[in-house]
């Protein structure tokens, strides 16, 4: 029992100074009808650390890696590459086995990085203020959606067609339970602009509306200018929720907030994170200063201590439950620290240079892979502008073909049969995200699964 | 040596990354271009030694003795991380073919065989994201149970010593949260319970051990009443430390309860998160549990996760998706480490020595600290103390709390439970030794003399030797700076 | 360039507060000939991170590893499981970003771990003092030698033929250089004690002999009591050096310090250290009071500090290179400190019991494999006495036998042919190592790989 | 809170490790069983916790500025760190079959390659453990070559500025060690090397960039002079961070020369170890370089590392082998991540960068402390004072160094070389930012007016604010404490 310091001799000597006959006797409020009498049956006993490496090893080993073969994946997760330092300061114990920042006298290291996050959200997004995480994109939505309430008192939200599916999900379940009704709609692959409903949402803002959510690159890669969109919302009282899903697009595409956008929600996953089937992830959130006693999460802002120097404290927590109970801005309590300790440290190392070379390393070399596998007879590329990663049209159905391209060692796209399960409209649809990390021969090896795919 | 914000030490030129140079090719971007952003460049030296001289600004697990009640700060292996960042679980995509995928999923799966099976309960949803996540869950199941019922119950009963959490996820999910009183012995008091169920009530949302750190003895009572009435039981589960291997909630007639994987089983809190909750459900919960599910059908795992698919499933009755994908994958591979480590056997051990250690601290300073409820018996996981001792000298919780901070220690949970005056909640866990328990009972016996023999002055305006004296809270919520500008505050 | 914090502006500005011209002047004094005016030829340039690991790791794909096929290689370096919180703890920055202790205000740190390490070794050696460790056991053992030559101003060692043959070889290059003759002769493979010559030893120390170096267990696996030898060193007046490869061995052999050695040198790879291809490892070296003033490498010392706390420090470093220059014990002046440290930690883990249970794993499971292998119809097993290393004769040529086995994927043992290239006598022998690491699958592949092999 | 040692707390029941049970066998160890040990047994919290706490009284680069001259404490990149961890370089036996390590050796020969063209040296010996190993190397091969022309030289000529390992391993290799003095301006006397070279010079030792921190302008004629009497040049390398990518050792005529990958291409120090130091040599050295060797053959790598094997060989008069198995693979990884990180135009700006900050300190600091050889014109990598500047202040390089720590900085080199009074060495590294830079002479020029004004008392007692003050290290010395007893020497 490596991990537990008590021995024999401690516990007949602690069982003595409490004055008990033996552990049980501590455990005597417990109905005796629920009192196991042993370990729990039907599970294991303890194992040494060799065992455990090999047992999770063996099932880890059954999964095909995106380092281990020519991966093109994306739609809400984004393989890139992550600089070694990040990994190692993420995993320094003062970071990973710390609290929540509530005793800020022993805790700077945490509030002054949170402080540092918040400030690189904040620019990033081109907003004011952002707070210092949620669990990810998708809750972080629907929370934007609450704010809009909360600060609109309207209880209409318009769901952009491009949103991720499963961002519209997790705001349907969310909002079934309250007063806000959610409008949403199926995308359709209109070819130069997939997904893209600026227009249909324009004219659906009425004043109901508590806010439209637009994602922006949106899930087909198409990227779209919500200025006027931005401009009918405030018209007509609305929010604008911007929602991004691949950080790295900050470092070429214009900001949520340069186009007007009230609220922006994203996954920062794609900064300092990995893609560990789904999770965890990063929620972004950022606003702008006026309804910042209106946004949920933590915070993290600066005062001075008694001796007067700088210091960060949690602040305006009296939006939290943890001190208004029900009347919470939100029930959340955990952040995603350690994941915004990545992202803080992978953005700080990038600076806006590198984040802008990153940036247009990945557009590039997403035009490349792009032209090459429109040019693929019966392949259609369906995107007019985007970033790093593009919709195509397959002559046949798409599940399948990139689950025999799996078989082959090729993760070649997202198929939108996966997303949209019922939509025979979608069915032969494809996403392929393109970042930094594909070597030459994974694009070669991916154009020629392709042209097999295609042929079959 | 005061550290600086990255802000005030980068500039545009620097950067810490390498990248090759871009292909040439055509913008397809369609005139949309970034605007200046406004982000300081450093080399990888500066952005390494910045955060490296801010980590020795925090206490940690691994620098001492967390005793910070309902946290459950345990030690955090490394063995955990180090599984957590094998390439075949951490580099894999959440939308992989699952056929690609099918290690990732039997991980997903025996874990929730183990939740299951420690808990005694048929089902369990794995994709929320932590605790207070898991608690939405739990009570969207129960909203959803009542709707297929065709009942519009509005009313969640939770008892005063609740985590703040409890009624604002009743709130949240639609619910008026009414409060039941404590007996003095620090329980929920039954029969007030009885007195108010009724056809209006949804659920109890109960925590057990509760947040006095107290098993409540009259649980299957309380779930036989609350069944009885229609309602669900709700429980918290950031206390199963103090039963896991012990006690299975399912035998207490527990309906649905989350369970905090950074709490019980050690995935690190990482300084605020990331957490897990996932939410094991009573057989009369289970269909209601959100998607997706792991399916083990002879050698293959599937992936159940379209809400299309319901006809004829199990699942056919969810409520839903709660998140983009399946949950915390990362925590789901750390938790099951620990656990695999510790066996059904050790975290029997486990939960016993998180209870003696705990007893052993409440019963070394109940002569002087006033432990409320000392007399009733012994506690669970945690040791509860009021600021009874304290009166007259002027010294209050929070300065012993703070004053602790200098003697190495992180300080208690302090003022919490709200049912005890000038509360202190002291949780040890399991993963401290003999030794260091009395060096900590030591130095807060020599904390109590101290206060008692009128040294207020010291406590008021103590820490002394940590990176920082007391913050301006009051300051940071009057004026609040939420970003970073070139003016600071402290300038001022 | 990452790790390079100037700017162009920067330089500009410094080369102003220089008064320099431009970089270049600051290179004047090289003369003009040698001075290259670009970057050497023939190199590539700059990389980044991502390419780097992308050419690292094709290298190291290229390579058979231990953990993924079944494993049984020993002589002299072994695969033990390493606990996950070693390689978190020396990776932490204060202890692999530090220096050499010679500031003990802020090397604390260091100091203490290397007086844990000291204290350790002395114990498990059954010895008064250790060294805070040398480069390896192999430039131990010669420096042991040397030593025994200031102790005894004698020059003749004798080497016993268990000896390590690349330990034998190292000391023959260095004191080919100076005045010590080394007398070292070809093992045998006599059944049930291959490799041991305690016997001849005896026989041949004589008034010239500084001392008898035994490796114990030797590198046949054989464990011999060198208690006789011990007293008929002292007797005549030459030290016994006892070698120890198998630090693991600690746990269940008899110490050298308990049956008389004078002088205990050792690898200490197999606690905490990885295998590595052969570097870095961990030089132990410890001895007797009265000898401490002559052994050679840093050692660490309790004292005081102004305060009257408790600290540590290097000490007795009048023996070393950097006081001393030309009188120096030896020339060396970097240990093995983080390879200490790995040591201390994994020690610290273990516990008297831990390396007990370990010790007694290795033999149980050695045992049992040995007798298996021993089994197959030609196999010979030559030991006797063993600890979890024993040597077999094949009927067969081992070194091309080893070879097709690992083509086949099995790391079967040592051929004792890649150890003494030309000695046909012991071509036929392969040493074989088992440790906790096997599964009993690696065992029964093992077993069928060497029946397929005898058959050829 | 005071750390103790493992053998204070810990005891023999506890153990942080598990093992599964061993099969029963009956015991083949020849009656030859261990006796008590006296290990102390702790739990893996504990040790986790003991070892961080350990690690926070450590100075490291990753804290702060590292100026400590002729070490070249510069970033170490986690790149390297993960690189040296690949499995496929981890985990490999140094005697697995020559097949089965082909990407090993690929990588040996990839880094001999560099380190080779970089130099512009026919030939590397990768062996060598360390620097001083590699001098020990070199040495060799010049003895070694010696011999085989038959002839006995028996006295190293060493410059007075060179390090203290230079004489020592001359001495060990079995020469008699002769000094040769330098000029007034640092350098060494060539009509004095020249009048001393002659029949019974084996070598001549020198440190180039040389230890005052200049290079030896007379280098090529100093060769030329060297090789005219039949000596080789043996160049100490520690110094090469200054020049490489710059120069080439082999246009200056040097016969070899070891080049610690721990000091120029970045390996961890890992407080005190383990480093590297392969050793380059002339076209007249290489056929005496020691065993093992790479080579490569078409698409084949093979290891040349049977001593057998010398026939028609272009290693047959190597003079052996120096260490077990085939040098420090894991610093190979480290030092080839690092190389190929900054490539030929990176590890230029590594020798600019290095020699532009240390002028920079030394122009910048000149004004208030005395440069010796600051009139002759730019040093290199470090920039050398002397202790003139606190003439009649009391003050001693000492007690500055000291005085630094108190600052956040760790202390320059002291007393070395020897050439000057009170010497004070400070290399900042191409790592150091500018901003670090001149805080760090801010640092240096506030301490030295505190010195001029009298302040002596502060510094003598200085530091105040480290985990010790000033250790007693005569006490260390006089009665050695070497290993733990129960009786702790403070409680004397």
């Amino acid at each position: 029992m490596r991990y537990l310091p008590l021995t024999a001799d401690d516990r007949t000597a602690m069982l003595g100074r409490i004055g008990a006959p033996g552990v049980d006797d501590l455990f005597r409020d417990v109905p005796a009808a629920a009192r196991l009498s042993g370990p729990v049956e039907g599970l294991p006993l303890h194992m040494s650390e060799m065992e455990v490496e090999r047992a999770l090893s063996a099932m880890a080993r059954k999964n095909l890696t995106a380092t281990h073969v020519p991966f093109f994946l994306g739609c809400g997760a984004y393989k890139h590459h992550v600089p070694a330092s990040v990994d190692h300061l993420i995993q320094r114990g003062e970071f990973l086995t710390s609290y929540t920042p509530y005793q800020p006298e022993i805790a700077q290291g945490t509030l002054q990085y949170l402080f540092e996050f918040q400030t690189q959200v904040a620019r990033l997004t081109g907003m004011d203020v952002a707070n210092a995480s949620m669990y990810d994109g998708s809750t972080a939505c629907v929370e934007a959606i609450f704010m809009a309430r909360r600060v609109t008192r309207r209880a209409k939200a318009l769901l952009s067609a491009g949103l991720h599916p499963h961002y519209v999900a997790v705001a349907k379940t969310l909002t079934h339970f309250t007063d806000d009704a959610v409008v949403a709609s199926v995308p359709t692959l209109t070819e130069g602009a997939p997904g893209d409903d600026v227009a249909a949402l324009i004219a659906a803002i009425d004043d109901e509306t508590s806010c439209v959510v637009v994602q922006n690159p949106n899930l087909f890669g198409h990227v779209a200018d919500l200025s006027e969109l931005a401009a009918r919302c405030h018209e007509k009282g609305a929010l604008l929720i911007a929602v991004v899903t691949e950080a790295v697009a900050f470092g070429a595409v214009r900001s949520p907030g340069a186009m007007g956008a009230d609220i922006m929600v994203g996954e920062g996953q794609s900064i300092g994170g990995g893609l560990s089937f789904g999770g965890p992830y990063l929620g972004l959130f950022a606003c702008n200063h006026k309804h910042v006693r209106q946004m949920p999460g933590r915070l993290c802002g600066e005062t001075v201590d008694a001796e007067g120097k700088r210091g960060f404290v949690l602040t305006l927590s009296t939006r939290e439950q943890h001190i208004r109970r029900e009347k919470a801005t939100s029930n959340i309590c955990t952040n995603s620290g350690l994941i915004s300790l990545a992202f803080t440290i992978h953005m700080s190392l990038l600076g806006e240079k590198g984040l802008r070379d990153l940036a247009a390393l990945n557009h590039a070399r997403a035009v490349q892979v792009a032209e090459r596998l429109g040019a693929i007879p019966g392949v259609t590329l369906l995107n007019g502008p985007f970033f790093n990663e593009f919709t195509l049209a397959l002559p046949v159905e798409a599940r399948p073909a990139m689950r025999r391209m799996a078989d082959a060692g090729v993760l070649g796209g997202v198929a939108l049969g996966r997303l949209y399960p019922g939509e025979t409209a979608l069915a032969n649809g494809v996403v392929v995200a393109v970042t930094e990390t594909q070597t030459e021969d994974d694009v070669d090896e991916l154009v020629a699964a392709y042209e097999e795919a295609v042929s079959c | 040596l005061e550290e600086p914000l990255i802000f005030e030490i980068g500039d545009n030129a620097r950067t810490g990354v390498d990248l090759p140079a871009p292909p040439k090719v055509a913008s397809r971007l369609g005139g949309l271009e970034r605007e200046a952003i406004g982000l300081p460049g450093l080399s990888e030296p500066e952005v390494v030694r910045h955060y490296t001289r801010l980590s020795r600004q925090n206490f940690a697990i691994d620098m001492g003795l967390f005793p910070l009640g309902s946290c459950t700060m345990k030690h955090n292996p490394r063995l955990n991380e180090k599984m957590a960042r094998l390439p075949g679980f951490s580099d894999i995509h959440p939308l992989q073919p699952v056929d690609s995928v099918q290690g990732a999923l039997e991980l997903i799966d025996s874990l929730a065989h183990w939740l299951k099976t420690l808990t005694g309960m048929p089902e369990v949803a794995m994709s929320p994201k932590a605790g207070a996540h898991g608690e939405l869950c739990g009570m969207l199941a129960i909203r959803a149970a009542h709707e297929a019922r065709g009942e519009a119950r509005k009313v969640v009963l939770v008892p005063e010593s609740a985590h703040g959490t409890n009624p604002a996820t009743a709130a949240f999910c639609g619910y008026e949260v009414e409060n039941i009183p404590a007996t003095p012995a620090g329980r929920v008091d039954l029969s007030a319970l009885k007195a108010r169920l009724g056809p209006d009530v949804a659920a109890v949302m109960i925590t057990n051990p509760n947040t006095c750190g107290l098993f409540e003895p009259e649980m299957i009572a309380i779930s036989q009443a609350v069944h009885a009435a229609g309602a669900y039981v709700y429980c918290d589960g950031a206390n199963f430390n103090a039963i896991v291997g012990k006690v299975r909630p399912g035998d207490l007639g527990i309906d649905a309860m989350h369970i905090n994987l950074h709490k019980t089983f050690s995935t690190p809190h990482g300084g605020g998160g990331p957490g897990a909750g996932p939410v094991v459900f009573s057989a009369a919960l289970a269909p209601f549990a959100p998607l997706p599910f792991v399916r083990h059908t002879g050698t293959h795992f599937e992936l159940v996760e379209e809400e299309q698919a319901h006809g004829g499933d199990a699942h056919a009755k969810s409520f839903g998706r709660m998140v983009a994908f399946h949950g915390q994958m990362g925590m789901f591979v750390r938790a099951l480490s620990y656990i695999m480590s510790h066996g059904a056997d050790g975290l029997r051990q486990v939960a016993e020595d998180a209870v003696l250690n705990a007893n052993y601290v409440l019963r070394s300073l109940d002569d002087v600290m006033t432990a409320p409820f000392g007399a009733s018996g012994p506690c669970m996981h945690e040791a509860l103390f009021d600021d009874g001792f304290l009166e007259g000298t002027g010294v209050s919780t929070l300065d012993i709390a703070k004053a602790l901070i200098d003697e190495g220690y992180h300080p208690m949970t302090m003022y919490f439970p709200l049912v005890v005056h000038g509360a202190m909640l002291i949780e040890p866990t399991e993963t401290e030794s003999k030794a260091a328990l009395d060096q900590f009972i030591a130095t807060l016996r020599h904390l109590v003399a101290r206060a008692k023999a009128g040294e207020a002055d010291y406590f008021r305006t103590a820490p002394y030797f940590a990176p920082r004296r007391r913050l301006d809270e009051t300051l940071a919520a009057r004026k609040p700076v939420l970003s970073w500008t070139p003016e600071s505050i402290a300038a001022e």
